[in-house]
């Protein structure tokens, strides 16, 4: 394993100005996206479920700033970060919660199954686990078909006990594929805690069972993150096989709606949000000179009206008719 | 003595008494402990009786499904919430190859004494991969017993015959049913599996409906009477093994069946409650085709008119059976 | 032009076809490579096709079922052959909740184009967990195609329409045909999925079979035929979606329905035949009770004489076909 | 990972003369159990499929002569030689690959489910890797009863890489379960080897995802095979938790009786077979004055008379009847 990196390291060179600040936006973009759903949904707008990913914008945007297009990414239940870390539009996102025709999936799919194929997210998932060997299969082709690109694959603490984990990250390794396996590590899966689900103080520790580097960073400074997802597809865009990174995080709201946090402390949850990623990336953005205030508060402003413009947009969108109900279960034009 | 309790209430009292009642007796899975599971179904049991008795498990359920297996081979009584009863399609495997074979493998000379609750069904907005019904697979399997209680009386009594059976028993539990509140003896009552209960009676069309489509299937009885139509609502409760006799007697009866099941109408349980009729000695009192109700041939949606559309509504019911018992009344 | 290929053979030729016409076609599995298949089906492909494209997996059911959708979602075309259908009971997660669902849940915005293989079936002596039949599950899944081939023709063409077909589609293969042997043709047709065939027509009776079951089947029908019993043979071939037109048709010519089939019969596929039957036009043409023969309700014994009696043989089937007709002729 | 154990050293003190006597009778039963069961299947005289463990006798019995009867093992597809070693009858083991009712599944189970409850084997098992869950659940259920017993779970190399492993290693790990995962590796799952199914060298090497001792031993020398298993064995019974012992074996006769061996080279066998585990332990024995050349081939004689005797018992059983054909599903008395 390698060794945690610092956390007073500049952002990763790679990275231009621009860049950096675009991925700040894209910080602030979650976090409003996801405080926007959190409200329709409370408000009994939408229904159903919902996973919230505050506080760990950081490995999101992080993970995937550095993609192309062409790179895949599977995500998880809590995927909305991941969805626009790879580029998808907030309100055809929020459309898609309403249930609307505009929305990603036309309104089958709801929260937990966002996806936006054209930007390469092959979609959230609702099992644990379950997009973790979709990810391997996504970058077999690709090595397959002699592309450069790679498969990155979100996944939370908790998914790695799934047995769909260690089959996966197996098969990664013994065939070299192109394909980096994040954890966001945000301590719990759902109320149970890494203590008490597994016997390794990290999930990084696994990464020697696979013959695999396992890289363990601070996934609430997106600079840390970035530095070793790069590191990893660099590797596996050379052909040198996969990565497994840990992100240490945090998230600050509940699991789900039913969640009464009954399982961790205020305490704890309230030292967690003095290291809020975007604080955090804030104020090294200012110390690096690579943004000023007014300039920050100039995204946090955009950011907001982008949601509320959003969310009309999805308020108004088109009610899917029961009379296409099973349209598109399967592919039209092949056998019956 | 009776009282009101919810559904997921009567679960939990009936948990508690088996637990008190025999210490073999002991629940895993998922954000059961201190959270008190995904429904709130296991509440406050962990304290009650500890973290020995109420096992969090980490997210393993092919793991824990045989961890199950082999604590009821070596003298424990296991109990197995899945957090949703889609999650237990990762652990089939144990339940199909292991806990229903083991007993028939071995000659008779095993038995297999656990129980699976699987909160199933559609109806919260949770999509295509926490809404499914599969009891109909489970129920396709020689070794298991297959229930699905739809009041909180049944739900009790019917967990406590699980714990009892020294047979893997399989509880499917709908979602929307954990809420509603019903009538619910203070003591530790059995109902017995493989018995189906007649929740209506009638005399022109028999229904034979499973969990939620049970409240459907008699409002839509309710309706359907102002009209002039006496409608039987059999709820099935038993998948496996299945009341053929009361089904068959209702049918011979009343000459008409209706199939009300949440699952996808292909190879569903209607299916199988309709193909033993039409070979029954009650094929020959039909006055009509069988009708089937049954889930749309497509995964649950998330937008929730869609999803309403997926499986049969009350109105659907009303609508249908009218038009079966055309010509008859 | 037609030579004389064993089903088995017919299999690995319709994978090299698939294999040269279409570079993004690869097949995956157990023991596929160097060993050739626990059936030998692949054979000597991985010397013709390399490795690439002929890969060996570790035993990892659930990882290789994941591997083979992602495969498919980005742009290849893959084909996995589990070793045994009971081995499939690890990946159910991945089939029914990723492959059947991901189309319908991503709005109708991906197609996921994969190939799986499952041998099934009894007789080999293998006992409880080698001898399955769930072929019946995966046809309950919407999103899932479901064919199960019972000539070496029909293995050939249903294969290559299957990895044609922008869906996913499972072939169930009966491990007793593996080595039956019959016409196949040389070049690259097609079976269509989701048409039923005629393989012998008659008056009296219908009988729908499947897989192994269609030569038994055909048995019965030839001593049948000596009592004056025409007997009307539809191998089903397509198990979702259903040739409802077919199976109604013959059923109102022939005003008499056996259903056979190897799975359980309590909803084994003859439950949705029958079924089917029972809620359509048909209905008011049956003149008998609909006959469902189809596996006991045992796990498969390991016992020779035993794992027979748990499967419909041919005089089963000539016995009950009798009495179904009687009356009739 | 606990270093590879010498090869030199003589039997573990635990053991009297007359135990390690037992316990070369029990290797030579087992060779000679198979060599018969074999014969009988190739001759037709017994049907469905077989998988022989001629040459790694040492393990089942290394593994399995320290143990107590009320400890359970469970066993795999290649499970002849565990049912034996833990105490089973071979003349009723034939008499169930004859399909009678005098076998020990009364004939409904055959070789891939041999089992022998009353001594503590819990089964066989058609499944690759089904049956280490049910080696945690059994301990899970001694640790819940307050006994001191273990359960000793056999499974391959290839067994590894399902995620049944994972799950149940890290389950057994948390909650401390007295289990001894015993992993024959025999270098091959069917045809692939570890090679090529693993990104790891070893077995043992994955241990430490769960954080338990990984011990590697010389699996043809039972010696080396039954020190670490009593040592695990203690280490469990005192409630320490779980170990994974890694025996390298070799299984000199093919997967099943499809196998053309065409996935190995003669000369690997051949080489092998040089170091088989009963020529090496009766080399032991010799040497350090534990039998002698006649007490050896009286051994060898009466083992050879004992299949005779369990063959003609077993094809004299009593074959069951179709009509009791589902009697065996459910439990009696229980509901219908
Ligand atoms: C196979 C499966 N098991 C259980 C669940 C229920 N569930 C949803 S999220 C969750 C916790 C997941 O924990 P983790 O992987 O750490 O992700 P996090 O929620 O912390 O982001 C659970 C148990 C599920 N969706 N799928
Ligand atoms: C889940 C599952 N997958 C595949 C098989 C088919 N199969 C039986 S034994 C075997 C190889 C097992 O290898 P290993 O675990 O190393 O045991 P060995 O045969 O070498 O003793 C395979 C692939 C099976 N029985 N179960
Ligand atoms: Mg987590
Ligand atoms: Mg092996």
């Amino acid at each position: 394993m390698m060794a945690k990196k610092s956390n007073q390291r500049p952002f990763h060179k790679e990275f231009s100005a621009e860049q950096q600040l675009e991925a700040f936006r894209r910080m602030c973009v979650i976090r409003r996206f996801e405080e926007t759903a959190e409200d329709s949904y409370m408000r009994g707008l939408t229904h159903g479920t919902m996973h919230l990913s505050i506080g760990q914008e950081a490995s999101a945007v992080g993970a995937t700033m550095g993609l192309r297009k062409t790179d895949y990414i599977t995500s998880t239940h809590r995927g909305h970060g991941h969805c626009i870390g790879k580029g998808a539009d907030p309100k055809l996102m929020l459309a898609e919660f309403f249930g609307k025709e505009e929305g990603y999936c036309r309104g089958r799919g709801g929260s937990m199954h966002i996806a936006d194929i054209e930007s390469g997210n092959l979609g959230a998932n609702g099992i644990v686990a379950g997009g973790i060997p979709i990810a391997v299969g996504a970058a077999l082709a690709i090595k397959k078909q002699k592309r450069d690109d790679v498969a990155l694959c979100f996944f939370g603490d908790g998914a790695t006990n799934e047995g769909a984990f260690h089959e996966s990250l197996n098969m990664a390794a013994i065939w070299r594929l192109p394909v980096i396996f994040v954890c966001e590590n945000n301590k719990y899966g759902m109320s149970v805690s890494t203590e008490r689900s597994m016997a390794v103080a990290n999930v990084a520790d696994r990464a020697s069972a696979y013959n695999m580097p396992g890289v363990m960073v601070d996934g609430n400074r997106i600079e840390d993150v970035s530095e070793a997802v790069s590191e990893a597809t660099a590797r596996a865009r050379r052909g040198d096989g996969p990565t497994l990174i840990e992100c240490k995080t945090y998230r600050t709201r509940g699991h789900s709606r039913s969640d009464r946090n009954r399982y961790r402390t205020k305490e704890e949850i309230e030292d967690w949000k003095l290291r809020d990623p975007i604080t955090l990336f804030e104020a090294e953005l200012l110390a690096h000179g690579i943004a000023t205030q007014a300039e920050i508060a100039g995204i946090h402003a955009s950011v907001a009206t982008e949601m509320v413009a959003g969310l009309e947009f999805a308020q108004n969108g088109t009610d899917p008719s029961p009379e296409f109900l099973t349209r598109d279960v399967y592919t039209p034009g092949a056998a019956p | 003595m009776s009282r009101e309790l919810s559904f997921a209430q009567a679960i939990q009292e009936a948990l508690a008494t088996a637990m008190e009642a025999d210490e073999r007796v002991f629940i895993m899975g998922e954000d059961i402990g201190v959270y008190g599971g995904a429904f709130q179904v296991t509440g406050d049991l962990v304290h009650r009786f500890g973290e020995d008795r109420v096992m969090d498990t980490p997210i393993s359920e092919l793991g824990a499904a045989g961890v199950a297996v082999g604590a009821a081979l070596a003298g424990s009584r296991p109990i197995l919430e899945f957090q949703f009863s889609d999650f237990a399609t990762l652990a089939m495997e144990q339940i199909v190859n292991q806990a229903a074979k083991l007993r028939f493998m071995l000659g008779g000379k095993v038995s297999v004494p656990l129980v699976m609750r699987l909160p199933c069904g559609s109806g919260t907005g949770a999509a295509a991969q926490h809404s499914q019904s599969l009891e109909a697979w489970l129920a396709h399997v020689p070794g298991l017993k297959v229930v699905q209680p739809s009041t909180p009386h049944d739900a009790k009594g019917l967990l406590l015959a699980a714990i009892d059976d020294p047979d893997p028993v399989m509880i499917f539990e709908h979602k929307l049913l954990y809420k509603i509140k019903g009538d619910v003896p203070e003591e530790a009552y059995r109902v017995p599996i493989g018995k189906a209960a007649i929740r209506r009676e009638g005399r022109d069309v028999t229904i034979v409906a499973t969990a939620i489509m049970v409240h459907r299937a008699l409002e839509a009885a309710e309706v359907l009477a102002g009209e002039g139509i006496e409608v039987e609502v059999i709820d099935l409760r038993s998948l496996r093994p299945l009341d053929k006799e009361t089904i068959i007697a209702s049918v011979m009866k009343t000459s008409r069946l209706a199939c009300v099941y949440e699952g996808v109408k292909t190879l569903g349980i209607g299916a199988e409650i309709s193909a033993m009729i039409a070979e029954s000695e009650a094929f020959d009192f039909l006055d009509a085709p069988i009708l089937r109700l049954g889930g749309a041939e497509v995964p649950i949606p998330y937008n929730p008119v869609l999803e309403k559309a997926a499986v049969p509504q009350m109105e659907n019911i009303v609508e249908q059976v009218r038009n079966l018992a055309r010509g008859k009344i």
